[in-house]
């Protein structure tokens, strides 16, 4: 198998560029002490994946994930994180549970490794093409994807109204202030 | 990747050297004229308003004070750079950048006039045209608030926070609207492509998008887009008389620069956009010159946008800021509300007339049912305080918060039992 | 411009989902457009209008398909099967109980009502489209709709830490396990090309890959992703939290719902999407089985928590139910649905009685706070041993007919180890449902005026919700063949 | 496609494993919040890899799912957090110990 | 046939008594212990009728059948032969016993209900022809067991019910377990899902399946009968139990054991239980030595019935793994012998902890004088116990040895080293207890009463007629029994060397 036969090399720059962006994010999420760095990185990572999928001509979905995650979901992120004040630098010298690090380390990494050693041994063989909808490349496939999300998905697309019914009153439900005499409750323990 | 590169002709050939040097010259000349634009916008904002106050304004600096901008950007430029002890270093310096790059990115995919043919390779007067362009515009702008956002926050100081938090929260509401409106005109276009919306426009005044949407999501996108900029009369991330300057509070000298260059360049940035969407681009009549008709759509493209940055200079001249609140409640309760029924209808009447109707109907029903509802709600709110307390109420982050509570006036015993009775 | 073709959509189908999502529109609408706070006696009316609406459909429904045979509507989203449609009816019948017991709940603790029941109902549609769903993106969004429902249902009760606390537990565990699904429903397109579970099984049957390694990490990832909504050992680790923390008529809501909705998914999937490759999974469904069974008998047993020892005994259920899908037979199929629907009784009767007799705050539910109750409350006393006995599977209970109904098709398809486990497990949980009752008929520790909050007890709602809860564990306990008939149809639905 | 899918799948995998291993050992809960996205964001690159690879749309239209799953994730769980903090000042889950578990 | 529903409302009289008593418990509690009386007096009346309308042949009769859980297969299917029938009346008769002699003082009448209803799943398992049946049966009775021991026993009752719960209970999942594997090897064989008795019969086994089902049965009935070495439960069971949930323990819910290893495992398995023989033969020969050896060490009276009642049920299951037509019918002769004997026991020994406050033979000395009556009863009922001919323990005892000698001759021998140490301990412990001179306290114990007296007379007639006259009942046994004798003897494949089948026993008429 010769894995490397087609690739080219602005491609694979793409590639190692979405790669390195995504991979850094990561690694800087798991390591911040601080939420809004861990969110500064998640955002780098959002772009690395971005770049992926430029680099698999879903143009349309690399834009949405900006749009979408980038600039609505982290930003509601880094807007708790400063209207509530919690940027508290996390001490992660100290472990919680003795032996949680270990035990959580060998437990993926042995997930890792038996998802790629899987995926080796079955040569990363997929499935019939085309069995939904053919996907065509660039900007065809928004129109692709907007037949799917309307004709196949139509259900699903119907779900998500509600979906998101809930979580508007699921946000309105919990910022809902406490009754007041559980605020003073509180107040009290504070004072203690 | 090779799908972006097929939509521009320019790369019908493939990437020969004279390409690369055509792409480089267009990316030089983008960068060198909004920066020259961004100058100029400054001291015409100066200007303008000296103007409308009964003032002068600048008018030492060269002619007409034209270079007081320059020396502006140059005393900046050596003055000492600060960063407050209590700041978070990385983030506080990476922030300008996060501001400015995206308000160039915008400027990419602008198409500012019609195509050029120059040593037999045809281009588009503009620096790409993805096929996501309008995408792009709805990307950068949400990356934008990043900056601002960032560098708020960075600064370890309490008005700069709640500039953050504000910005933040007035960006990604006020994004949504922008989307629906977006989205109204690319119904009407079929594409994403900035060029292609701006040939659709292309025939006369009539097929402009400000006419074929129905004048409603122009008004509308350009109320969320004022306020995606922070700009009078939505410029309380900045209020210089409640948050001492906002965001850029503790900035000085070269980044400090770099946010003032980079809110007038969001604002050219915007005017661009706009026209791109609604008034066809550089779309207008062209005289039949040689040689020299591929001016005129560059000339009506910028005509357009200078009428669009006069506008905004008039509503900082003329329009009080907004409180907060106000600001939110129509985000939330007027735009997005009505961004989407102005959408739905597009789409409806897209469909045919039938269904133009029902969801004209619909819309109706929604409005009067949204009206009694907010009523109701904002009657509620007041009789029971059942929402969060406002932003200026938080404590910070840092030694005082770890004591307090949400702010509110702590209820004794007695008074509360009260309440549950009643 | 090409046009798009509309799926065709039978509405009849989606009559249950569309009664108990508009439910919840309707109510959210009249809430907000009335100037004066909607009273929890007009909220529960509504949910139950719609809860009954959402049964009366699925009944009709069911007249349908028990004749004929499985279909799929809207471009194979939804499957219209018996199966389908018993998932419905279970819903349908949680909903309304769980309407009934929350009412008074919802009045004492002063919690918006709307609100609570506008969640329920739109969770519950989840559970139903999960039974439905025949395409594992639909799969995902029923689940996501129960899930995200459900976060905010726990954290409902403002009252109590406890409740935000688990809230926050259950959204971060649902969450990991969401994103898991999310990621084995990937490998699964990828290894099969398509999303539709229908596709997915033709593509199976009709060539065996050699080396099928992404089909076997989606599967791995889907059976993570699905035994934490079901809470399987070692996947359980929120539930006794959550369960404790939750707002009494909630855990009872969650229990009964979430069960039935992820079982059904569960089911769905890997009975109609992925039997072919049963081969796989079962050895791995059936090591989870054993450890959920023992491991949720065993902890059941040192519980002090009323609320932890159910969650305890959910576990257990879940290695029960676990059974019939590794039967992978029309029994075995039929014995789940029976299961389901009588545990879901069962469990939203005890929750109910629990609620019932709930602290002011609802924030201790500690078993030693009900011994007593059988001098204070013996009507409910009576009737919370008849439901716990239940769930034990003692004889002339649904629960008997339950377990035995999951072991007989395990051990039809030969898992006789595994039956032989549950059968311990059962022993070892038995004795502790046993101390629980035994704890009702103890001598009351200190005041038991705590055992009813203005007037809890005497609901009327509340009563009659514990009287049909009662009522239909007795009466298909001992004259089971009026489910097992509508059961073992829809099974061969699925399970031909 | 010029990059072989197994290059993707690789880096979807170890960015899921990152997530998870995020999700284990972090004790604050926005960051642990993060860490689901990130898994999420993994099984999404899988998702369209895999689209790609099969020519078929329906990875795509998943990912479309995915996003939408995600926001309404992110509103309801910011919502409990933001819940949660009002009352207390920390992010840190350690330090919600009222439930004995 | 007979059209009157004998057995059906054998179950439901119980039953129904059982729900009205503890409807009444809180409003009227005398009213409900009066109900709970009459039931059970009803339901000896039915049982009395039955046994007169009884006809001396070997097949079942009084079945009903009635589909109930059809989608599962499960029947109500009911008979009885003479095997079930006197276990039947045996219950019938302990349980107003119990009610009238061994009442508790509080609560008295919720846990008449929960007798009423441990007999009716009790009558329930003897009667069903059903396997599944048999097995509901057997596992409702675990709950009022479960409640009378832990809501009514003394000191240590918890610990007690709850191992002697998860015990049996361990012990039925097996059960359950070879129930369904035997089903479904039926259903493969005949394409039908049944659990009927006379249908499985008729499954063909291999050697290996027969024996693992044969054990799976095995276990559940071990552990409830109590045989040795699953007896563990039972010394703190019985000890810790309230003196009328003893004596139902021991007479009724262990017979449900035996009598399980009598119906099923013989008839189902015969050929497996014939290759099993050895072994539980052993164990029972076991059991009876290390009852009888154990029991004359103890000084807690109810322990030591406890253990003479395992080395008792040894004798039994020596019987019926004995295989022959006498030691099988020494075995249910026994079995209702031992019912009477030992809820006699119970009730006497519940009677001096009544009197005394406990019932240690180091605090006892000399009743005989001061409770000459209650000695008098004891010893008739000690005697019995001991097998003197002329009672009813020499009848079951008598045949089973003979049975044995016939086929199982060294376990026999040993066996009847076990009847010898029962002789001494009973004594030795009656001796103890009765003789010797009272002091103060003991001198003080008064005598029976007059509704004592009336109370255990039944019992005590019982003993001496069932002693004097054993062909009532035999008559009755023995054509099941030969049913059974058959059905193993003619059980295929060819019988290994080892299990001898004499051609002396008296087999049915077969031949």
């Amino acid at each position: 198998m010769n894995l490397l036969a087609a690739v080219t090399i602005p491609d694979v720059a793409i590639f190692v560029l979405s790669a390195a962006l995504s991979l850094a994010g990561a690694v800087g999420i798991l390591l911040a002490k601080n939420p809004v760095h861990a969110a500064l990185s998640l955002v780098m990572t959002l772009f690395g994946i971005a770049v992926a999928f430029i680099e698999l001509q879903a143009d349309f979905l690399a834009a949405v994930q900006i749009i979408v995650y980038a600039g609505a979901i982290v930003v509601l992120f880094l807007f708790v994180i400063m209207f509530l004040g919690v940027d508290k630098r996390e001490d992660l010298s100290v472990e919680p549970i003795v032996g949680q690090r270990s035990t959580a380390a060998v437990l993926v990494l042995g997930l890792m490794a038996s998802i790629i050693a899987l995926g080796f041994i079955g040569h990363f063989e997929v499935g019939p093409a085309s069995q939904t909808a053919e996907l065509t490349g660039g900007a065809g496939n928004v129109a692709d994807l907007g037949r799917a999300v309307f004709t196949t998905y139509l259900f699903a697309f119907e779900a998500t109204a509600g979906l998101l019914v809930i979580a508007v009153i699921g946000a309105v439900v919990l910022a809902r202030k406490p009754e007041a005499k559980a605020t003073a409750a509180v107040v009290e323990e504070g004072e203690q | 990747m090779n799908g972006l590169l097929a939509a521009d002709h320019l790369f019908d050939q493939g990437l020969t050297l004279a390409v690369f040097i055509i792409v480089v010259v267009k990316v030089v000349v983008a960068f060198a004229v909004l920066m020259g634009a961004v100058t100029l916008m400054i001291w015409f904002e100066r200007k303008a308003i000296s103007d409308m106050q009964s003032r002068i304004g600048p008018n030492r600096v060269g002619p007409w004070g034209l270079l007081q901008t320059l020396a502006d950007g140059i005393k900046l430029f050596f003055k000492e750079d600060l960063i407050p002890a209590e700041s978070d270093r990385f983030v506080f310096k990476l922030a300008p950048y996060l501001v400015v790059v995206p308000a160039f990115l915008i400027f990419a995919v602008i198409p500012v006039g019609g195509s050029v043919t120059i040593a037999h390779h045809t281009f588009d007067l503009q620096v790409a045209d993805p096929p996501m362009g309008i995408l792009l515009v709805l990307a950068c702008s949400g990356i934008a608030v990043y900056g601002i956002m960032l560098a708020g926050w960075a600064s370890g100081s309490k008005y700069p926070l709640m500039s953050s938090v504000r910005a933040s929260a007035q960006m990604v509401s006020y994004e949504a609207a922008l989307g629906m409106n977006v989205v109204t005109v690319l119904l009407v276009c079929n594409s994403l492509s900035t060029r292609a919306i701006v040939d659709a426009q292309g025939g006369s005044f009539f097929h402009w998008n400000l006419i074929t949407t129905g004048i409603v999501p122009f008004f509308l996108f350009l109320i969320a887009a004022t306020a995606e900029l922070n700009r009078p009369p939505f410029d309380v991330v900045e209020a210089d008389s409640e948050l001492v300057g906002g965001f850029n509070t503790e900035y000085s000298s070269i980044r400090f620069a770099l946010f003032y260059l980079a809110e007038f360049m969001n604002t050219i940035t915007m005017s661009a956009v706009m026209v791109t969407l609604f008034f066809g681009g550089p779309a207008g009549p062209v005289p039949n010159i040689p040689h020299i008709k591929w001016i005129f759509p560059i000339l009506w493209f910028t005509g357009k946008v200078v009428a669009f940055c006069y506008m905004y200079i008039w509503f900082r001249a003329a329009l009080p800021r907004m409180r907060y609140d106000q600001l939110m409640d129509l985000g939330w309760k007027k735009l997005i509300p009505a961004s989407l029924a102005w959408m739905l209808l597009v789409a409806a009447a897209l469909t045919s007339w039938r269904w133009a109707l029902i969801v004209l109907a619909g819309v109706f029903i929604g409005w009067i049912a949204l009206t009694q509802a907010f009523e109701i709600g904002a009657d509620r709110e007041l009789s029971d305080a059942s929402v969060l307390p406002s932003i200026g109420q938080r404590p910070l982050p840092g030694r005082v918060l770890r004591r307090m509570t949400d702010g509110d006036a702590p209820l004794d015993d007695e008074a509360s039992d009260e309440e549950v009775e009643a | 411009m090409n046009v798009l073709t509309m799926p065709s959509i039978s509405y009849s189908a989606l009559a249950p989902i569309l009664f108990l999502l508009l439910g919840g529109v309707v109510i959210m609408a009249i809430a907000a457009l009335r100037r004066r706070a909607l009273s929890p006696t007009t909220t529960t009316a509504l949910t139950l209008t719609a809860g009954i609406g959402s049964l009366v459909a699925s009944l009709i429904e069911w007249a349908h398909v028990s004749t004929s045979d499985a279909t799929s509507t809207i471009a194979g989203a939804l499957a219209v099967d018996g199966f389908s449609v018993t998932i419905a009816i279970t819903v349908s019948c949680a909903v309304i109980l769980a309407t009934l017991f929350a009412h008074h709940y919802l009045e004492r603790m002063s919690i918006a009502s709307a609100e609570y029941h506008v969640l329920a109902l739109t969770a519950a549609s989840g559970a139903v489209v999960m039974g439905a769903a025949n395409d594992l993106v639909v799969v995902f969004l029923g689940l996501e709709l129960l899930s995200i429902a459900l976060y905010v249902l726990v954290a409902l009760n403002r009252k109590s830490r406890a409740s935000e606390e688990a809230a926050l537990k259950y959204f971060i565990l649902g969450g990991f396990a969401s994103a898991i699904f999310v990621f084995g429903i990937a490998f699964l397109y990828g290894a099969t090309g398509s999303t539709n579970l229908q596709n997915i099984g033709n593509t199976l049957s009709a060539s065996v890959a050699e080396k099928p390694g992404i089909l076997l990490i989606g599967i791995a990832l889907l059976l993570v992703g699905f035994c934490f909504k079901i809470a399987a050992v070692p996947f359980h680790l929120w539930t006794p939290d959550v369960y404790q923390g939750a707002p009494t008529p909630v855990t009872g809501f969650m229990a009964a719902v979430a069960k039935v909705g992820g079982f059904a998914a569960m089911i769905r999937v890997l009975l109609a999407g992925l039997p072919t490759a049963r081969s796989s999974w079962e050895p791995v469904l059936t090591a989870i089985a054993m450890a959920t069974l023992l491991g949720g008998a065993l902890l059941m047993v040192v519980q002090k928590d009323a609320k932890r020892m159910l969650a305890y005994s959910s576990i257990n259920h879940a290695g029960f139910l676990l059974l019939g899908i590794i039967a992978s037979s029309a029994a075995g199929l039929s014995a789940d649905l029976f299961y389901l629907f009588t545990y879901s009784v069962a469990t939203l009767g005890t929750f109910g009685i629990l609620t019932m007799v709930a602290t002011a705050a609802d924030d201790d539910s500690a078993l030693a706070r009900l011994k007593g109750l059988s001098t204070k409350h013996p009507v409910l006393a009576g009737a919370l041993t008849v439901l716990i006995l239940a769930q034990a599977g003692v004889p002339l209970t649904t629960g008997f007919i339950a377990k035995f109904g999951v072991i007989e098709a395990a051990i039809g398809s030969s898992a006789i180890p595994l039956s032989i486990v549950a059968m311990v497990s059962a022993a070892i949980a038995t004795f502790a449902y046993l101390r629980f009752v035994l704890n009702l008929y103890a001598a009351p520790e200190g005041n038991l005026d705590a055992l009813d909050v203005e007037g809890s007890t005497t609901s009327p709602t509340a009563v009659l919700g514990v009287a049909i809860a009662v009522g239909v564990t007795i009466v298909f306990g001992v004259v089971p063949s009026l489910l097992l008939g509508l059961t073992s149809t829809a099974s061969t639905h699925l399970l031909p | 496609m010029s990059i072989p899918l197994s290059w993707f799948i690789v880096l979807a995998v170890v960015l899921f494993g990152i997530g998870a291993f995020g999700v284990l050992i972090r004790r604050n809960v926005l960051i642990m919040f993060m860490c689901v996205e990130l898994m999420l964001n993994a099984a999404n690159l899988a998702l369209v890899g895999f689209s790609r690879s099969l020519h078929d749309v329906g990875g795509e239209a998943t990912v479309f799912f995915v996003l939408v799953v995600a926001a309404a994730e992110v509103v309801v769980g910011l919502g409990i957090v933001v819940a949660i903090f009002r009352r207390r000042q920390s992010a840190i889950a350690d330090d919600l110990a009222e439930l004995g578990g | 046939m007979h059209t009157f529903p004998y057995l059906s409302l054998l179950v439901i009289v119980p039953l129904v008594g059982a729900i009205a008593a503890a409807l009444l418990a809180k409003t009227a509690p005398a009213a409900g212990r009066t109900i709970a009386l009459a039931a059970s007096g009803v339901e000896l009346a039915l049982v009395v009728a039955m046994i007169i309308q009884f006809k001396t042949i070997g097949a079942f009769q009084f079945t009903s059948q009635h589909a109930w859980a059809s989608d599962l297969s499960i029947q109500w299917n009911v008979g009885v032969d003479g095997i079930s029938l006197f276990l039947v009346a045996m219950t019938a008769l302990v349980i107003p016993i119990v009610l009238l002699g061994a009442q508790v003082a509080e609560r008295g009448a919720v846990f008449a209900a929960w007798l009423l209803l441990l007999e009716a799943a009790a009558v329930a398992a003897f009667v069903s022809l059903d396997l599944m049946l048999f097995f509901i049966a057997f596992e409702v009775t675990l709950v009022p067991s479960y409640f009378l021991i832990a809501r009514y026993g003394h000191e240590r009752r918890n610990y007690a019910a709850v191992k002697f719960f998860v015990m049996t209970f361990l012990g039925s999942a097996f059960l359950l377990v070879g129930i369904l594997v035997l089903a479904f090897i039926h259903q493969g064989q005949t394409g039908q899902l049944t659990f009927a008795l006379e249908e499985l019969r008729h499954t063909t086994l291999s050697d290996g399946t027969g024996i693992w089902l044969s054990l799976a049965f095995l276990a559940a009935f071990a552990v409830k009968a109590p045989l040795f070495p699953f007896h563990t439960w039972s010394p703190t069971t019985y000890r810790e139990a309230p003196a009328g949930g003893s004596m139902v323990l021991s007479a009724v819910l262990a017979k449900l054991g035996t009598y399980g290893i009598l119906r099923f495992n013989l008839t189902l398995f015969p050929h497996a239980s014939k290759t099993l023989a050895p072994l539980v033969l052993t164990l029972a020969t076991i059991g009876i030595l290390y009852g009888a050896i154990v029991a004359s060490a103890q000084k807690d009276m109810k322990r030591l019935v406890a253990y003479s009642s395992l080395a008792q049920v040894g004798f039994i299951v020596l019987g019926t793994f004995a295989m022959s037509q006498q030691s099988l019918t020494g075995a249910v002769t026994m079995m209702v012998n031992h019912g009477i004997i030992t809820a006699a026991f119970f009730m006497l020994i519940g009677w001096i902890g009544q009197r005394r406050g406990g019932w240690d033979t180091t605090m006892l000395r000399g009743l005989q004088r001061p409770a000459p009556v209650l000695a008098a009863v004891f010893t008739v009922v000690m005697l019995a116990s001991i097998g003197l001919p002329g009672l009813n323990g020499f009848v079951g005892e008598f045949l089973v040895l003979l049975g044995t000698f016939a086929t199982h001759r060294w376990w026999g021998v040993v066996a009847t080293f076990g009847v010898l140490v029962a002789a001494i301990y009973l004594l030795w412990n009656y001796q103890q207890v009765f003789h010797g001179d009272a002091d103060e306290e003991n001198e003080k114990t008064p005598d029976l009463t007059i509704r004592e007296r009336l109370v255990v007379a039944p019992l005590i007639v019982l003993i001496v007629v069932l002693g004097v006259y054993p062909k009532f009942m035999l008559d009755r046994i023995e054509p099941s029994v030969a049913k059974v004798v058959s059905s193993v003897v003619h059980s295929s494949p060819a019988p290994a060397s080892h299990v001898i089948i004499p051609s002396s026993t008296r087999l049915g008429g077969d031949r």
